[in-house]
């Protein structure tokens, strides 16, 4: 990869908008090279627990690890797929059940790629950024760590 | 020499603490400083957590340089 | 496949804008199942041809049959994939470039099924639906018959 | 027998129409009638297109039923 991306700061307070997405969506309407968009959303479920529903989670991380590594994650992504855009966000902070707390959005000329990239860089992002994640169940204040698997 | 440590997570529930300073007599492994700790904090026995020092996750053979950030990190859950 | 799900409709006229996107995905977040949205979007390129850059598709269909196509494509997809939710939704008529033609909207408890999912619908619909592409080059209304290959 | 015909995408600016009643004096299979068609027009010589009886893409050996809707297709460009 010759070309250094910028770093972008990923992490976003709470839940991320639908209308955050579809301004997103927008913003690339002037990249007239992009063909295939492909977006994975992260939303969160109201699994049954012991001691009652998930009502959220609240998402706590290693911060600068965790921008320096979603930073290394996009340029292995923009070096192995042939992409235009690819943009990554994360919420820190409470999320309730139904909201969406992981936006991966990448664009490229042709689809293999943007739908090779969006698989590769959800992965990545699940086995190899600090993030902690406290489910909260039922109304009280029981919870429990997740871990992804 | 002296490192400052973060606990995050589940364990900084534990530890009862997010971050301290660590002072140590000479060189220490991410080994030696993993069986530091889990002799100061015994509720560490049995979480599962790797070990960043100045924000890369090493081995427990690896070299802490002095005034190292080491952060304990319990198992990753984005997304 | 035991449920049978009703046929929807597909086709909208003209671009499929970021609003309408944004309105699909804040209505599943009651949907406290879901833990996965994949979303797959096709946008109009301005490839560069003999008479000057693409402005934009001119869609037409079989529609009929098109409709049929796209329902069966959903039922295959429910059968194959755990899937919560599939919506799809195809332009007719003129979509200029830099806007959205195609919008495979893929619900899920896990994400692996909805990654696989919406590869899958997004080839069958390449292949499969009736539908034909009229890419409008340069300013002097010439044209030529786009084809999937 | 009597079928109803339908053109789509380059293959109606070939012709010239939309859509047209087509008689036969008895059974047409898909070979037959793609046959029937290629006479009638010349130009459509060298275009690739599948033929859909009653909305099912059809192969040459199979009949085409009375009163059938017949349609020329040509290459599909959706997405």
């Amino acid at each position: 990869m010759e070309k250094q991306h910028k770093p972008k700061k990923v992490f976003v307070e709470g839940p991320i908008s639908p209308d955050f997405i579809a301004k997103s969506i927008a913003s690339h309407q002037s990249k007239t090279g992009i063909g295939a968009h492909a977006i994975f959303l992260g939303q969160i479920r109201a699994d049954e627990k012991e001691g009652g529903a998930v009502s959220g989670i609240a998402y706590t991380a290693y911060e600068e690890m965790a921008e320096q590594t979603f930073h290394e994650i996009r340029e292995a992504a923009f070096a192995r797929f042939e992409l235009t855009c690819l943009h990554i966000y994360h919420s820190l902070g409470l999320v309730p059940t139904g909201q969406i707390s992981l936006f991966v959005f990448v664009s490229s000329p042709h689809r293999r790629a943007a739908f090779e990239a969006s698989e590769y860089i959800v992965e990545e992002i699940k086995t190899k950024v600090p993030i902690f994640a406290k489910e909260l169940i039922g109304d009280n204040g029981e919870f429990e760590w997740k871990r992804n698997v | 020499m002296s490192l400052h440590v973060l606990y995050f997570g589940m364990l900084a529930e534990v530890t009862g603490l997010a971050e301290e300073n660590w002072l140590n007599n000479g060189q220490l492994t991410v080994g030696d400083f993993r069986a530091q700790v889990m002799q100061k904090y015994p509720a560490l026995q049995g979480k599962k957590f790797k070990i960043a020092v100045n924000q890369r996750i090493l081995e427990d053979l690896a070299d802490i340089a002095p005034q190292s950030e080491v952060a304990l990190l319990p198992p990753f859950a984005g997304g």
